[in-house]
């Protein structure tokens, strides 16, 4: 059985779901968090690794429904090995889209730099699952204002 | 005369819609129902012809507001079986009828003439595991406000059929220093129907008060305050086919009288003065402001509708959908439901998992093939705590649902299975 | 674009309405405005096509109710111009919104993390002699429960152009002891505009959190609560176009922030748990249980009305038609005018006594020719002390108005002196 | 000029109250009362004597809106001289008859014994009429308790 044409349940997402990229925490990383969507109980833990400015290494653990998984392994897939500041800019702009109400206009350019991730622009229409989306890009977020600030005070 | 599904569902013009291109099976009434037609015109009919605001006004449209929003009043009298129908207080919903118990017991601490309901350390406030947050965090809160001391009675097994208050435990919880034992009457998450009595005698022997969350009974099965025996009886409007907006809390009127005010404003007072203010009687004296004038008005109608089909034919068509549904949806590989597993003392509510599968995955994609459902806590967090799980789905059935609705969900919910294995 | 009136008019269909065999003239805005049709028509829509409950639900309905619910909150964000729609809480009414403060500021007392919003002996909170009871008893109400002292800014001179507070006396009243200065923004009963900058300027001195009731000035006059500079800002859903049952209460995200909670319940909170429960973020945390969905979608609709009407040109057309009605009520014999005679800081509601007859009389005759007026104390009875009387007859006007119908006032209130002298 | 058709203010009301009927307090009374109608200000001071088991007689004085003055000034007329289980009935019939909501079907017996009472009938449509020409009767059925209660302690 498939699911319907319009359904916000792409292949992809199911494939991320079933088969997780970066899944399991890594043994070295400058911060580790762990976030959770109080209202459905979602969960992920989260460790990056940084170096040069850029996301050397990133690892995950989670519990949740698929959006929230898909979307943190599609997070991690397009952010290890980016310099900081183009991931924090991919974050950015996937916040957009989470937010647009269904309503975002997805460019040629939105689908360059966000490949898999543009699979989930109809959880934007779904307020409630708009956090299970975030929930990975969101504790990628933090994990890296941590590393950052660790160094600064180290 | 026959309950007539049919005819019913021609009046929720709602009914007729369709998402994602197929048509709508609404199973989330427990979250909150549809509306009949006759509400929406009555809404309509009051703002277009007879607004105004009301017990303030002399004219022409502020009595008729006025004759409106107290005749509503006493059609959620004779609903609930209230001997007075002064004892109806108009609320925004349940969750504010019950806070609004809290809070009028936490003032007495400083109110003159209110001393029998003041509350303090030593003190205890009985509520269940089973609670909605609208009926376990006001208690909380009255707890951390006057220092008395918050308990509960658990959920026993979570078996099948399990999903009940251990009630062996209600004498050794409920005890001389019980000052209120707040409860539900029908549980949302659960379906299960509480041992009212039970639970009213016990606290009636220890002199504790009783407040009644009857928010998922009032729409489902004939309420009558005066056989529950309990001192005070939540419900909300948008559950039981009225608007949104407006609640009832209904309480004996001498324990209204004697308590004191909650919310100061307009409307509940006797008379004011810069240097003291004194209070009107019940009910007004709870109704600070502006009330929900339509909004009760709009829900008096959803009573006569309710009372129209009459309610004992409303709880036997909604409990034959449930013996229809509970062996169906037990049936569905991997599903588990969380509540007893049989009708007997149990609403047309049933939560359930897919193993799995994610909670919000079913509703969602459930919904992509037109079955609203809930997923999450449902604002009962407490009872997945005590089932070890993160959330369950629930459908709901209402006055309006049908066994091919059922159907739907049945076979909608094996074919989440095949799409997440 | 000049006012229409008369295209303003064909949008209110109650206005088509006769009583006592005569056309409506509604002239009682200040007590509850009527409705458009497109806030009619929108309640219809949001039951008939996409009502389900908010933020709980996953399914296509309740996504649907959840947009509108928050647009609704965007709207009402940039009505007021507020910095954050995150800043906009939606009450059942003004009453609520004020009690709202009040409550989280007495639950500071025993909240860790709020030390700095407790209030006790010692403290002083300060209101003024011509609050409507909403604005004034839930902080009696306060000081009855912290133990605080209640003060007031008095209403000086009761002449002619009188009816404004004794400005010398805010220095001396708010003082280094005032923890809150709550006040209105437009009398419902004398008309009169207060002076907010001098206010909150005073208050903001001496680090007292100010708390502007605005009920009669949202419907009215562009407001701009960055402008305003106060702290909280309340106002209500049906005095200005929109349904009962809804209001709003804005408040500084920070201070918002760091209130503990009023009402608790669904919704409000982070997570619950039999032994503790945290709290969720402004606005939710102050929004317990289903909220009033509809309503707030409702009054979404009127905020939209009323910014294609223009708030500019509203204000302009009610303050030419309060420099039309003035004089001309001065003129009939026995009428005082009580409040600025004049049109100065002053908003569109006219107070009156009339020589030997008593104002529900005057109303009461006056809607016998079919002209809606409120006759009482207005919810503000210390204002009918300091004028030493039991009662006024209240004209106020809206975007409806028109002169022909101050007019027919001026004439019916002639009337009624023949017919009692 | 004259009042509409079918106006509360029927000439009898303003009669009344323009010429209040026992107005004024008499000196040798049971008991006094002072009842006050806090929504409108509307006050009425009364005061009864009873004998044999009738009204002997009964003074008021009051402050308020013309028909809690007037009706006051009915009942007066009404009760004086009558025996107290007979004022009391009429009490009855006239709180019955304001409460109707305007629906009331007034009989020719109702008109008998409530006589320009019944002018008041147009008063019931309006709620938050209805407690200023019940004003002057609460008073005097709390008048007449107070006198019986007096009796029984004396
Ligand atoms: C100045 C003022 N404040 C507060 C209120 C209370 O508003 P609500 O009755 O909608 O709570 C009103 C109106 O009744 C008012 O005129
Ligand atoms: C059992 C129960 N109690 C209380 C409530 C709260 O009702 P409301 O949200 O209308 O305040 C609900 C529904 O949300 C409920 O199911």
């Amino acid at each position: 059985m498939s699911v319907p044409m319009d359904s916000i349940y792409q292949q992809i997402i199911l494939d991320h779901y079933k088969n997780p990229h970066h899944h399991g925490l890594i043994e070295e990383f400058d911060a580790e968090v762990h976030h959770v969507n109080p209202t459905c109980g979602d969960e992920v833990t989260l460790r990056v690794r940084l170096a040069d400015g850029a996301i050397a290494d990133l690892g995950w653990d989670g519990d949740g429904c698929s959006i929230s998984q898909a979307s943190t392994s599609v997070m991690a897939d397009l952010v290890v090995g980016k310099p900081v500041a183009e991931a924090m800019a991919l974050q950015e702009r996937f916040l957009e889209l989470m937010q647009s109400q269904g309503n975002a206009e997805l460019t040629e350019g939105d689908e360059d730099v966000l490949e898999d991730a543009v699979a989930f622009e109809g959880v934007s229409k779904y307020p409630a699952r708009v956090k299970c989306a975030l929930l990975g890009w969101m504790a990628m977020k933090s994990a890296v204002v941590e590393s950052d600030r660790q160094e600064e005070t180290a | 005369m026959p309950f007539d599904v049919e005819a019913v569902r021609k009046d929720f013009p709602i009914l007729a819609r369709e998402v994602h291109g197929v048509p709508l099976v609404y199973l989330d009434s427990a979250n909150t129902s549809q509306k009949p037609q006759v509400v929406l015109d009555t809404l309509t009919d009051f703002y277009a012809n007879h607004n105004a605001n009301v017990a303030r006004a002399v004219h022409t449209l502020g009595s008729e507001a006025t004759n409106a929003f107290e005749a509503a009043r006493g059609k959620l009298a004779a609903f609930v079986n209230a001997p007075d129908r002064n004892e109806i207080v108009f609320t925004k919903n349940s969750s504010e009828a019950l806070n609004l118990v809290a809070y009028a017991l936490s003032n007495a601490a400083t109110t003159i003439g209110a001393e029998r309901f003041r509350i303090g350390p030593g003190d205890e406030i009985v509520v269940t595991e089973m609670e909605h947050h609208s009926n376990l965090v006001p208690w909380q809160l009255l707890c951390q406000r006057t220092g008395a001391t918050f308990r509960w009675l658990r959920i026993g097994d979570t078996g099948p059929d399990g999903g009940r208050l251990v009630e062996d435990e209600i004498d050794t919880v409920i005890t001389e220093r019980t000052r209120v034992v707040a409860f539900v009457h029908q549980s949302n998450a659960l379906g299960t129907i509480n041992p009212v009595s039970r639970l009213v005698a016990r606290a009636r022997a220890v002199g504790a008060l009783t407040v009644v969350d009857a928010s998922q009974s009032a729409p489902h099965l004939p309420l009558d305050v005066q056989a529950l025996g309990a001192d005070f009886v939540a419900f909300t409007g948008h559950k039981m086919y009225g608007p949104t907006g407006v609640g009832v809390l209904w309480g004996r009127y001498d324990l209204l009288a004697g308590l004191p005010p909650f919310l100061g404003g307009g409307e509940m007072i006797e008379t004011v003065d810069m240097t003291g203010t004194t209070f009107a009687a019940p009910p007004h004296r709870f109704e600070a402001g502006t009330p929900m004038i339509a909004q009760a008005v709009g829900l008096g109608a959803a009573v006569d509708y309710l009372s129209a089909l009459g309610m004992e034919n409303v709880a036997a068509h909604e409990h034959a959908l449930l013996e229809y549904a509970l062996p169906r949806l037990a049936e569905v590989e991997g599903l588990r439901i969380i509540g007893p597993a049989t009708a007997v003392d149990r609403g047309a509510t049933i939560s359930f998992t897919l193993a799995g599968v994610h909670p919000h995955d079913v509703a969602q994609l459930l919904d992509e093939g037109g079955i609203a459902v809930r997923a999450g806590h449902h604002c009962a967090r407490p009872v997945c705590v005590r089932y070890g799980i993160p959330a369950t789905t629930r459908a709901s059935f209402g006055v309006y649902t049908t066994t091919e609705e059922i159907d739907a969900l049945v076979a909608g919910v094996r074919r989440v299975g095949e799409v997440f294995r």
